[in-house]
């Protein structure tokens, strides 16, 4: 119990620090897949420090008041998670965690940031049902969805589920605002709607989404982790190798519309998690 | 059926570095109504021609736009050298035209660059403006400026390039022309890129002819026209196929360009071997009297140079028709009905620049 | 129709050098020709105003009682009409741009020409069209005032 | 080949007679300019094929007032909410009229006097 706890607040301590440099070193590739030299790994550290001395702009203060409640939640989702807890109960705060984003976003009276939300509802809409599937594929896989009890599973996960690890990595790609589903807010302000979800937060609260995304990054790629728990090195190049995918696939794509973002997620990514739930279903033959 | 909202497009806004601003009347993502406006920048350039000497007018010229800038400066030059019957040296003729592809190359790539920008391709975007950079280099080498070349004059260029030094930028050019292949490719059969841009800003041929539409726009409409097909400067020596598609959508328009930047390479590199020996400038003499409509092929589409002289060291008007403000009545066609995602694509597929449009 | 064909090239210039330079730490290389800012050669200057009318910014003041030559760098646009123009050629192009500044400020460069005596003599030796090094002037801030012409 | 350029003199009221029969054989409308001589002359520019004419007309300075061809070119609303706003001339039947909105200049007609020149700003360069 002791060291389920100490792995919760380590999460809540290095998850941040972790995820900035994680930042610095995809701007870094990022910059060398397009040729340029990109800027220090502690950029993002720096640009954080910049924006708490930046004022706070807002025409009201229940957005600020959103963003800690997405910052909490997020919070709790990831100790939840390497506190070893119910995997259900961490999709559920990161799901409360998004939609406070989103409430923060219409709390401004802006239109560029109405549409971000808009669409960052519909990016969730999108993303929901695979996170679900991966908490019953875990289950079906290990009969329990307790993390704690996946990871001490003799047997990787990802055995019984490639299908749903696929699907898991296009959703990836969503809750990371890379390309092709930027569309809710990307990382630099070259869209339509300006920065969208994020156009109307500035300074301390922008600071705070940063480092949000900082705690969820981390939290997701975790969850990557979970797929070859029994062998941890080759879990860490699995995750390293998803992120990298992540970066040239965001390097080799347009950034799609709304109608195409849905569709191919529920087709797709829903239809290969599923077809992945069911075999593996009758496959162990109703386990528990 | 989503409640109205209004969305402010412009004057400044990241997808579309250019000062103009549309109000958006979108229902959910659909674009119900576009309502423009213009005027952000009007600098009434044409009227300075009253004040200043008409060569010193020359630099005003070229200052009218900064992407196009060359062939702004040369039109005028043309326009007056006309109206004073001035017959330009052949070696001057053929270094205006290198000078005119090299900015066509250079142009094309910086739209490209903003078109991929436009629909949310960084990496696209980032490698377009570094083979650009091959071409800027190129110019600099040539004319001492990167974007103001500053080498139009009445009666002829103000620099001459030694033969060696376009035959090595010939050699620099070939490179960048292989690097381009590689990124038209992508533009031409990238699966996302082909999403975001077939069947996007449908422009049919008829109303590309009867709003007026220029340059790319309406060759992408399927209109076979190319100002250089007159044969100004040293283009009737050399062979111009205009480049035509007919799909009449933002992809269309798209590859109308990336088919010129190759060919602007391919002519550059023609020139290069070909220009001849000479002097490039004669000393023009006396003022112009007359009037003369110049007609040039600018990236964007044909421009206009109007110059009225009345026989005084100024000119009693000079007006610039730019491919732009041709293009806005056909933008507005297309803007009707579209999606909000696909506003910035649109609006970039005419290549716009506001400032020379209003100048 | 091709899925992310991009890839190749992505992958291509992630191994390869970038294209871009650290570029305040790594200066850039200038071209020969490119035109950077307008030098002067005060001693071979004699005051004559050419540089002045022909101007088109009227970016260069020359006066001709105080006997000195200012620009003002930020209406200078480097046309070099009058490099072209200057009958001693003591003003030449050097291939590098004027250093950013925070304020508007001009450069005023002493002349020290000395008018010939009552008859005058057309001096052609001095007229030497080498590119000049920095001139040994003080940049000192100047309030437009009056000019010659 | 540089075609020759043909310029008619037409009178005001014969404009939008002679362009619906540019229109009808399939010209482009290029460009219309307006030029402030002691009357206002205005070019409007056509081209088919190889072929490159105008027509001319003029007008006085005061009360300056002529047909709009919107109704054969729509595309000949950007000339004339230009020509309107700066040199002060008047379009009846514009389609698509931005009532002086359409270039912000700080002073009203700013081409519709010739050698007009603003005193009083700080560039005179």
């Amino acid at each position: 119990m002791t060291r389920n706890f100490l792995a919760g607040f380590a999460y809540l301590l290095l998850a941040p620090v972790i995820g900035a440099l994680l930042a610095g070193v995809d701007r870094r590739i990022t910059a060398r897949m397009q040729g340029r030299r990109g800027p220090p790994i502690l950029q993002p550290v720096y640009d954080l420090l910049k924006l708490m001395h930046k004022e706070s702009i807002g025409a009201r203060r229940t957005g600020h008041f959103f963003v800690l409640g997405h910052l909490v939640f997020m919070m709790a989702a990831g100790f939840e998670f390497f506190f070893g807890g119910d995997l259900l109960i961490v999709i559920f705060a990161f799901a409360l965690s998004s939609i406070f984003l989103v409430l923060g976003a219409y709390a401004a009276h802006s239109p560029f940031s109405h549409i971000g939300a808009e669409r960052e509802l519909l990016q969730m809409m999108a993303a929901e049902p695979i996170l679900l599937l991966t908490a019953m594929g875990f289950y079906i896989a290990n009969g329990s969805f307790r993390v704690e009890e996946i990871s001490a599973s003799p047997v990787p996960a990802l055995l019984w589920l490639p299908g749903i690890f696929a699907a898991l990595a296009f959703i990836l790609t969503i809750k990371l605002r890379k390309s092709p589903f930027d569309l809710a807010t990307s990382h630099h302000a070259h869209q339509e709607i300006v920065k969208g979800l994020t156009t109307e937060f500035s300074g301390l609260s922008l600071a705070i989404i940063e480092v949000t995304h900082w705690y969820e990054t981390i939290m997701l790629l975790g969850i990557f982790y979970l797929f070859l728990a029994p062998y941890p090195a080759a879990a860490v190049l699995l995750v390293a190798v998803v992120y990298l995918l992540e970066i040239l696939l965001d390097n080799t794509s347009a950034r799609m519309k709304w109608q195409w973002a849905m569709k191919s997620s529920w087709t797709t990514a829903s239809l290969l998690g599923a077809i992945n739930l069911i075999v593996v279903y009758y496959w162990l033959g109703v386990q528990p | 059926m989503g409640e109205r909202t209004v969305i402010p497009f412009g004057p400044q806004h990241p997808v579309l570095p250019e000062p103009i601003h549309i109000d958006l009347v979108v229902e959910d993502e659909h674009v119900v109504e576009a309502i423009p406006s213009f005027g952000f920048i009007h600098r009434g350039l044409e009227k300075l021609v009253e004040k200043k000497d008409f060569h010193e007018f020359t630099y005003v010229a070229e200052r009218v736009c900064g992407i196009c800038s060359y062939i702004h400066g040369m039109g005028y030059c043309q326009a007056v050298e006309t109206v004073m019957n001035i017959q330009i040296p052949p070696r001057a003729k053929w270094l205006r035209t290198f000078w005119c592809e090299l900015s066509r190359a250079h142009s094309h790539l910086l739209w490209a660059g903003l078109l991929a920008d436009a629909f949310g391709f960084e990496n696209l975007f980032m490698q377009c403006w570094r083979i650009r950079e091959t071409v800027l280099d190129v110019i600099e080498e040539t004319t001492g400026g990167r974007v103001i070349f500053g080498s139009a004059k009445i009666g002829g260029v103000r620099r001459d390039v030694d033969n060696d030094t376009l035959k090595r930028c010939a050699v620099k050019i070939a490179s960048a022309a292989a690097e381009f292949e590689e990124l038209k490719k992508v533009f031409r059969d990238d699966y996302s890129v082909k999403q975001r841009l077939c069947g996007i800003g449908m422009l049919s041929r008829d109303d590309a002819w009867t709003l007026g539409a220029v340059g790319p726009t309406l060759r992408g409409s399927g209109v076979r026209t190319d100002t250089r097909l007159e044969g100004y400067a040293a283009y009737n020596e050399l062979k111009i196929e205009p480049i035509v598609e007919t799909a009449c959508d933002s992809y269309a328009r798209c590859m109308v360009r990336m088919h010129e930047v190759t060919q602007s390479f391919d002519l550059i590199q023609e020139i290069a071997a070909r220009t001849p020996e000479g002097p490039v400038f004669e000393k023009p003499s006396g003022y112009p009297n007359g009037e003369y409509f110049a007609r040039l092929e600018q990236p964007r589409g044909e421009v206009i140079y109007y110059v009225k002289g009345n026989g005084t060291k100024n000119l009693s008007r000079f007006r610039v028709r730019t491919p732009t403000f041709a293009n806005i009545p056909p933008l507005l066609h297309m803007l009707q009905g579209c999606e909000l995602a696909d506003v910035g694509l649109i609006v970039l597929t005419i290549d716009p620049c506001i400032s020379c449009a209003e100048r | 129709m091709k899925p992310l064909a991009m890839t190749k090239l992505s992958l291509k210039s992630l191994f390869k050098a970038p294209a871009t330079v650290a570029y305040p730490a790594i200066p850039r290389e200038y071209f020969t020709g490119t035109r950077g800012r307008i030098l002067i050669e005060p001693s071979t200057c004699n005051l004559c105003v050419i540089c002045d009318v022909r101007c088109p910014t009227k970016a260069i003041k020359v006066d001709r009682k105080g006997q000195t030559w200012t620009i003002d760098r930020l209406r200078c646009i480097q046309c070099g009409a009058c490099i072209e123009a200057c009958p001693r050629k003591c003003l030449s192009n050097e291939n590098r741009y004027s250093d950013p500044v925070t304020h508007k400020e001009t450069l005023t460069v002493p002349i020290p020409f000395v008018p010939p005596a009552p008859k005058p003599k057309p001096a052609t030796s001095a007229a030497a069209p080498t590119p000049a090094p920095a001139p040994a002037a003080t940049p000192e801030n100047s309030d437009a005032k009056d000019r010659p012409v | 080949m540089i075609p020759e350029q043909v310029i008619h003199d037409i009178e005001p009221a014969a404009l939008r007679e002679r362009t619906a029969a540019y229109r009808r054989d399939g010209w482009r409308l290029v460009q219309i300019c307006s030029t402030t001589l002691d009357v206002f002359e205005l070019s409007y520019s056509f081209t088919r094929d190889d072929r490159f004419e105008h027509l001319r007309l003029r007008l006085p300075l005061e009360g300056a007032q002529v047909d709009s061809i919107t109704e054969e070119y729509f595309g000949a609303f950007a000339y004339e909410n230009e020509i309107h706003d700066l040199f002060g001339i008047r379009f009846d039947g514009l389609k698509l009229d931005y009532l002086g909105n359409f270039f912000k200049t700080s002073v009203s007609k700013p081409f519709a006097t010739s050698m007009c020149v603003v005193t009083g700003g700080k560039n005179n360069g």
